[in-house]
């Protein structure tokens, strides 16, 4: 297998190095790219888009149905994540002896099988694996993950003026609450939110962003063409898709947000839910 | 309505993922008969746009009304106006038949399997109906990513065989990127019809030439084209039945079109037939093709991995007629596109009924099946007789214009192994026939016969099949009205 | 020529795949389930006689059903040569599905539904195959033959059901996809039509003679039906078939569509003209009269009445393609009247054997002597029609033995001339001795020795019927030999 | 010679993202862990968006955000030549997406396997299948 993939491996390179010769040099400003269209999109996207991140205007509203696409990919691999490894409760096998932990003493009891705790908001369930968060970690990531978050919004909120965007505020965001369950445990992070909570919103973000496209075309325009929301929000065209990006930028939030989450999640735990792979 | 077609036809199904998707959290029941309006709707569009194609010409519909090149547009023409409605109503009626199989099979996870499925179906909708190389790319990805995660849900081995899928796809899909950039490294676009405009000074290019070679080879890695094959026969074998057949006939099918587009309209056959003159060796490569499909099918004891291996001859069929370079063999690979999903459909939806009384699929299950399960065995023998290509199904035509193409290019060779893997597969499904036919052995008079009880699949499992059956005789039938006013059309004027 | 366009060849066809819903839905009913075979088989035999006098009138009936591409389409052509043969076939479809009756029910056989389905499916596409206008007609509903027919073969479902099946298709189908398919497609990439014609298609396009032999030696072999040496194994094979599937299929409508097809690829492809002056219609001739003799010698030796009967045909087909090869009128008349002849007379045998297996379960000639005195009208019949194939008065055999004779002096072939008489006295060696041991003989098996009972009257009515019309077409072969040189006359124009 | 070592130089995006992108492969062709194979995977998938990030780069230009968009200055002229080339990062945006899509289905998929043979070496698990 090492021979068979070392000569593809070099015949695929020397093809590439072949082609290679015919290429623009690098930073070259008169190459074919940076000449045919990109000229057209920096120039003339303020006044078509009133958007002054190029990248952004492009992403979401010159090409917004390969982006529209692009978060469905992350909603689909985060239903394949969860189709794949989610072990539903029918076929869970509960263990034999459950542990519960008195939150505020920290005084743990081991239940066996047959026995049920009554509800109380005094005891949290943990894993047999479960070992007590380090205290400075834990603080020290809940001081920091309000802030995070607080950060995750300015970035998509600012994504017309500055690097960034729904993608990678989502991610983000995404991030804050993974770092919850990094620090914690799974348990903590699924409490906050709940997996029919994250299941609902990827669907709900992505939603928000295909919904706003068919929007446009329940107002007699093409898909995606933001510029008829000019009348339902009552500006100029050229801001209806300025307005329309953001939109579609808190939709990509919103998935992108859940998604990872969702993702993190499963994998973790290998569908279990439970701490500990 | 029938001007915004081509965006119902993706969005309505994608649109209903993100519904079935929360149904699945809601309640379950509303899951199944979401998908099947959704696809009810893509099917109708692409019905639609046929009509509309075969009237009016071809089509261009503007995203987010920016005008190609600037934005990205779908151009619909006779090629995709043909391919579309295969693939919804394939994917429609496999999804009405997988009702009673998904409930059996993952009973709490029918939620996540439809949201799958439809958006399956909307990434290869999106991939064929894009005029956008890059946009085709990333409808790849959904297609091949949700395609992951239906295939890794089967038998034990199935995660290990669709992790190799994904080692492959994902390869295929990169070198495929690849290209793409090649081609906008020195065109500097992506639209498909507006490459092909600027491309034609630069076709002595390397860059073109690379470009051409590495987006050729990760399709055929894609469409698991002889040697590429490898993935295949485990990916679809292992996994559960909904879900390979509606990935056996649609995806590799899909593939071929995205080939055959790259061929004529980003390429043009001036440069892949006449610039490169590479032909003759993709055409042998496809009689190898055939040929090892056809002997490892021969191979299988099994009926499920037996039909995979038809599939990897099937698309060295299509391959092999597309590289031709003439009219008849490029009809007879775009007819085998449609003729091949609804085969493949047609036998992989017996595979499924199959499966879903008798648990299993290897030869030794099949014992007595003809008695057992005579209306699926029935429609077994129409989809066997087509794809062996018996007259008047629809198998048998596009092996004519195939075999005419071969015969009008002086390749013999593939006119030889088209005849032998025709050969070939009368012996494999004849084999599984006496199975199911022989055995149990009577004693030798024949007369006494143990009463065997019937346990047919049920009606939403047999309707469906049989819609498959009657139009693999029906577009037999109606080959020439195809051929004349569509796929004519597909190929260039001024094409041999 | 005047043509009509006229649904019914479709008519005709179609009539016996419409009542198979019906045979299914009856199937718990058998009698009313065989009152829809006999009204199929009536409403063919009527569709088809309808036509004919139009036919005699020298016009033709066409219906095209669809055009796939320019030269090829599902298209009927009703002329004197398909006519003749769909008649021969309608008729005996009704008398055979009578001894059917009397057959599967003598022998209370399993699927019954099932072999009246598939035989409606088989008699349709015979019908197909003798008023197909094309190749490409021709070929689809030879192909939907072998197919159908193969249940039929297969029928007990046991080993050697299986053994002999695998033959069937391996022959059968094997041949066609491999021989006839690239010899059609590479005739259209010539032709640009698969349209016979009076001249063939062929005549007159760049084919080298070389490519014409290897063309027509694939057609030949490809329809691997008429059993043309060395294609004929899987006859005697096909043999393990309920006994009236041997004799319609085996003696009449499998055997004789590939033997049609012979005759339209000679006549309508290639054309008299073309093989006469490329000498091919002589390769042909050789071939046949390799079959005829070694098929009659093989017959000699054989024991099992209906293997013997099946290398008999294997012979007896031969004469046919022989004739109608030797290219010269006379010739042509007698090899196209010897499909009506030989049907009549060959099914009346394959329905004498089946009688005597209904009667008494014996299989083999050896075991048969004394049996006339049980069976007498049985081996009467039984003796008429062996006189009909050895070509012996007072049989129709007799006429088409002649116009064959007459055609290889008129074609100044004697050596064909001698081929022929002397596979008549091959013919007359295997044959007689039967009828001579079987009411001359003191009979061994004791149970001969009862007084006559015969098979169900199911089985023998319709045999005596068709011996009865061997003998009658002697007196009067009409419409077959007006028909058979009504053709000759339109290929040859004499 | 001066003229290859120039052209070897100017074209240096090139050869880092082919030399790159063939580590890659050849750990995915040729590398027995099924995690070391992603891993591979990654690189060849990372390679790609390096080669068109590269595509974009314009010499003196910056990135692609333009200063005072709105607001008093606004109506300055844009020249082309100033930003860099937007579209490659617009596309690897959505390649990166999707790397990080087919990265969490492989290791949902090799969790599977794990859980199935309790090994991730190949050759393993090849062996533990045809035991059966």
């Amino acid at each position: 297998m090492k021979i068979i993939g070392l000569i593809i491996t070099v015949v695929t390179g020397a093809l590439l190095i072949y082609a290679a010769a015919d290429f623009p040099a690098w930073s070259d400003p008169a190459s074919p790219a940076s000449t045919y269209l990109s000229p057209h999109f920096i120039e003339k996207t303020m006044e078509e888009t009133s958007v002054p991140n190029i990248v952004t205007a492009v992403l979401a509203d010159y090409r917004g149905f390969d982006t529209m696409f692009e978060t469905t990919v992350i909603f689909s691999a985060g239903v394949v994540c969860f189709f794949l490894l989610r072990i539903s409760r029918r076929e869970e096998e509960e263990p034999e002896t459950r542990y519960y932990r008195h939150v505020l003493t920290g005084v743990t009891i081991q239940l066996k099988e047959g026995y049920k705790m009554p509800p109380s908001a005094d005891f949290e369930r943990i894993d047999a694996v479960w070992t007590p968060p380090d205290l400075i970690i834990k603080t020290g990531c809940r001081i920091l993950i309000p802030f995070v978050q607080l950060f995750a919004l300015y970035v998509i909120a600012h994504g017309h003026h500055s690097p960034g965007g729904g993608f990678q505020g989502g991610v983000i965001l995404g991030a804050s609450v993974i770092l919850l369950a990094i620090s914690h445990d799974l348990r903590t992070a699924v409490r906050r939110m709940s997996e029919k909570l994250i299941g609902i919103l990827c669907a709900v973000g992505v939603f928000i962003y295909a919904g706003t496209g068919a929007l446009c075309l329940l107002l007699k325009q093409n898909f995606l063409d933001y510029s008829a929301l000019a009348g339902v929000l009552h500006v100029d065209p050229i801001t209806a898709r300025s307005h329309g990006i953001l939109i579609v930028e808190i939709g990509v939030g919103i998935a992108v947000l859940a998604t990872m989450i969702w993702i993190y999640n499963n994998i973790s735990s290998a569908g279990r839910y439970r701490q500990g792979l | 309505m029938s001007e915004q077609y081509p965006a119902l036809l993706v969005i309505v199904p994608l649109l209903s993922a993100l519904v079935v998707s929360v149904a699945g959290w809601v309640n379950k029941r509303w899951c199944f008969p979401i998908a099947v309006a959704a696809l009810s709707v893509s099917a109708w569009s692409s019905v639609g746009l046929l009509f509309r194609v075969l009237n009016e010409g071809v089509i261009v519909y503007k995203l987010g009304g920016w005008s190609p090149p600037m934005g990205i547009a779908y151009y619909i023409d006779y090629l995709n106006g043909l391919v579309l409605p295969v693939v919804s109503i394939v994917a429609l009626l496999n999804l009405i038949s997988s009702k009673r199989t998904v409930e059996q099979q993952f009973p709490d996870k029918t939620g996540p399997f439809y949201t799958l499925y439809v958006l399956m179906v909307t990434g290869l909708l999106g991939i064929v109906v894009t005029g956008d190389a890059f946009n085709l790319y990333v409808l790849l990805e959904i297609a091949s990513l949700t395609g992951y995660g239906l295939l890794a849900m089967g038998e034990e081995r199935a995660p290990l065989a669709t992790l190799n899928y994904l080692y492959m796809g994902t390869i295929g899909a990169c070198f495929y990127l690849l290209g793409i950039g090649y081609l906008y490294i020195v065109t500097g676009s992506l639209n498909m019809v507006d490459i092909a405009r600027l491309l034609p000074p630069l076709y002595q290019s390397k860059a073109v030439l690379a470009a051409f070679i590495i987006c050729m080879v990760g399709v055929w890695l894609k469409m698991a084209f002889f040697p590429l094959h490898a993935w295949l026969p485990n990916a679809y074998t292992f996994a559960n039945s909904a879900s390979s057949s509606l990935i056996a006939p649609l995806v590799t099918k899909v593939m071929v079109y995205v080939m055959i587009r790259l061929m004529l309209t980003i390429f043009t056959p001036k440069f892949v037939f006449n610039t490169l003159a590479v032909h003759d060796a993709v055409v042998w490569l496809a009689v190898i093709a055939i040929a090892m499909g056809a002997v490892l099918a021969l191979k299988e004891r099994n009926l499920k991995k037996m039909l995979t291996y038809i599939v990897v001859a099937e698309v060295g069929y299509m391959v092999g007629g597309a590289w031709l370079g003439n009219r008849a063999g490029l009809t007879g690979a775009v007819l085998h596109i449609v003729n091949d999903a609804l085969m493949t459909l047609c036998v992989f939806l017996v595979v499924g009924n199959i499966v879903y009384k008798i648990k299993g699929y290897a030869f030794g299950d099949l014992k007595g099946l003809f008695a057992k399960m005579p209306f699926t065995m029935g429609a077994f023998v129409i989809g066997a007789l087509s794809i062996i290509g018996v007259p008047p199904t629809c198998g048998f035509f596009s092996k004519w214009y195939l075999i005419l193409g071969a015969i009008q290019a002086h390749q013999y060779g593939f006119m030889v192994a088209l005849l032998f893997s025709s050969l070939i597969n009368v012996v494999l499904f004849f084999r599984v026939f006496e199975i199911g036919f022989y055995e149990p052995f009577s004693d030798h008079e024949g007369h006494e016969h143990h009463p065997a009880v019937m346990a047919e699949a049920p009606l939403t499992m047999l309707v469906p099949l049989y819609v498959v059956a009657i139009s693999l005789i029906l577009v037999g039938l109606y080959t020439g009205d195809i051929v004349n006013h569509i796929v004519q059309f597909v190929i260039p004027k001024g094409f041999m | 020529m005047e043509t009509i366009t006229s649904i019914r060849p479709l008519l005709a066809v179609l009539v016996s795949l419409l009542i198979i819903p019906l045979v299914v839905v009856s199937s718990r009913s058998p009698n009313v389930r065989e009152t829809w075979t006999f009204v199929a088989a009536v409403a063919k035999f009527l569709i088809v006689l309808s036509m004919l006098p139009a036919i005699l009138r020298g016009t033709e009936i066409v219906y095209t059903v669809v055009q796939f591409m320019p030269g090829a389409a599902i298209k009927f052509r009703v002329d004197a040569l398909g006519m003749l043969f769909a008649l021969v076939s309608s008729s005996l479809w009704i008398i055979t599905s009578a001894y059917s009756i009397g057959y599967m029910r003598g022998l209370k056989e399993h699927g019954q539904t099932r072999y009246f389905c598939f035989f409606a499916i088989c008699l349709s596409a015979t019908i197909g195959a003798a008023f197909s206008a094309n190749l490409l007609t021709l070929y689809l509903f030879y192909e939907i033959l072998s197919l159908a027919t193969y249940p039929l073969v297969t029928h007990h479902q046991d080993l050697e059901a299986r053994s002999s099946g695998r033959k069937y298709l391996l022959y059968v189908v094997g041949a066609s996809i491999g021989l006839v398919l690239p010899a059609m497609l590479i005739c259209y990439n010539l032709a640009g039509t698969l349209e016979f014609s009076k001249n063939g298609i062929l005549a007159g396009t760049a084919a080298s003679p070389s490519l014409l032999f290897i063309l027509l030696f694939m057609f030949v072999f490809g329809f691997a039906k008429s059993a043309i040496m060395p294609m004929h194994s899987w006859l005697p094979a096909a043999m393990v078939a309920p006994t009236p599937v041997s004799a319609l299929l085996h003696a009449v409508a499998v055997v004789k569509v590939g033997v049609f097809s012979i005759v339209r690829i000679l006549t309508g492809v290639f054309g008299i003209q073309l093989l006469s002056s490329s000498h091919l219609g002589m390769a042909v001739c050789c071939v046949a009269a390799f079959t005829i003799l070694v098929g009659s010698f093989i017959a000699l030796s054989q024991d099992g009445l209906k293997r013997l009967l099946a290398f008999s045909t294997i012979a007896q087909l031969s004469y046919i393609v022989l004739g109608v090869a030797l290219l010269s009128p006379k010739g042509m008349t007698g090899g196209m009247l010897h499909i009506a002849m030989h049907a009549f007379g060959k099914i009346t045998l394959f329905f004498c054997a089946g009688a005597i297996f209904v009667a008494t379960g014996k299989k083999n000639i050896s075991e048969m002597i004394g049996i006339g005195r049980r069976m007498p009208v049985t081996m009467a019949a039984f003796f008429i029609a062996s006189l009909s194939i050895i070509g012996m008065p007072p049989c129709g055999g007799f006429i088409s033995k002649w116009y064959l004779a007459l055609g290889t002096l008129q074609a100044h072939q004697i050596g064909f001339l001698v081929v022929l008489l002397f596979s008549s006295l091959l013919n007359a060696c295997y044959f007689i001795p039967i009828t001579y041991k079987a009411f001359f003989c003191r009979p061994e098996d004791a149970m001969f020795e009862n007084k006559v009972q015969e098979a169900p009257v199911f089985c023998v009515v319709p045999l005596v019927i068709t011996a009865t019309i061997s003998v009658i077409l002697l007196f009067y072969p009409q419409p077959f030999l007006r028909l058979a040189r009504m053709m000759v006359q339109s290929i040859t124009g004499v | 010679m001066t003229d290859l070592i120039s052209m070897v130089v100017a074209k240096y995006n090139y050869w880092i993202y082919i030399t790159l992108m063939m580590i890659g492969l050849y750990a995915m062709i040729a590398k027995n862990n099924l995690v070391k194979k992603i891993v591979g995977m990654n690189i060849f998938q990372t390679a790609i968006i390096l080669f068109y990030v590269s595509i974009g780069v314009k010499k003196g230009a910056t990135i692609p955000i333009l200063e005072h968009g709105h607001g008093p200055n606004a109506h300055h002229v844009v020249h082309a030549v100033d930003y860099i080339n937007p579209l490659p990062h617009v596309l690897m945006l959505t390649a990166i997406v999707v790397g990080v899509a087919t990265l969490g289905v492989a290791l949902a998929l090799a969790i599977r396997i794990y859980n199935n043979y309790n090994t991730l070496e190949e050759d393993e698990i090849l062996a533990q299948v045809r035991e059966k």
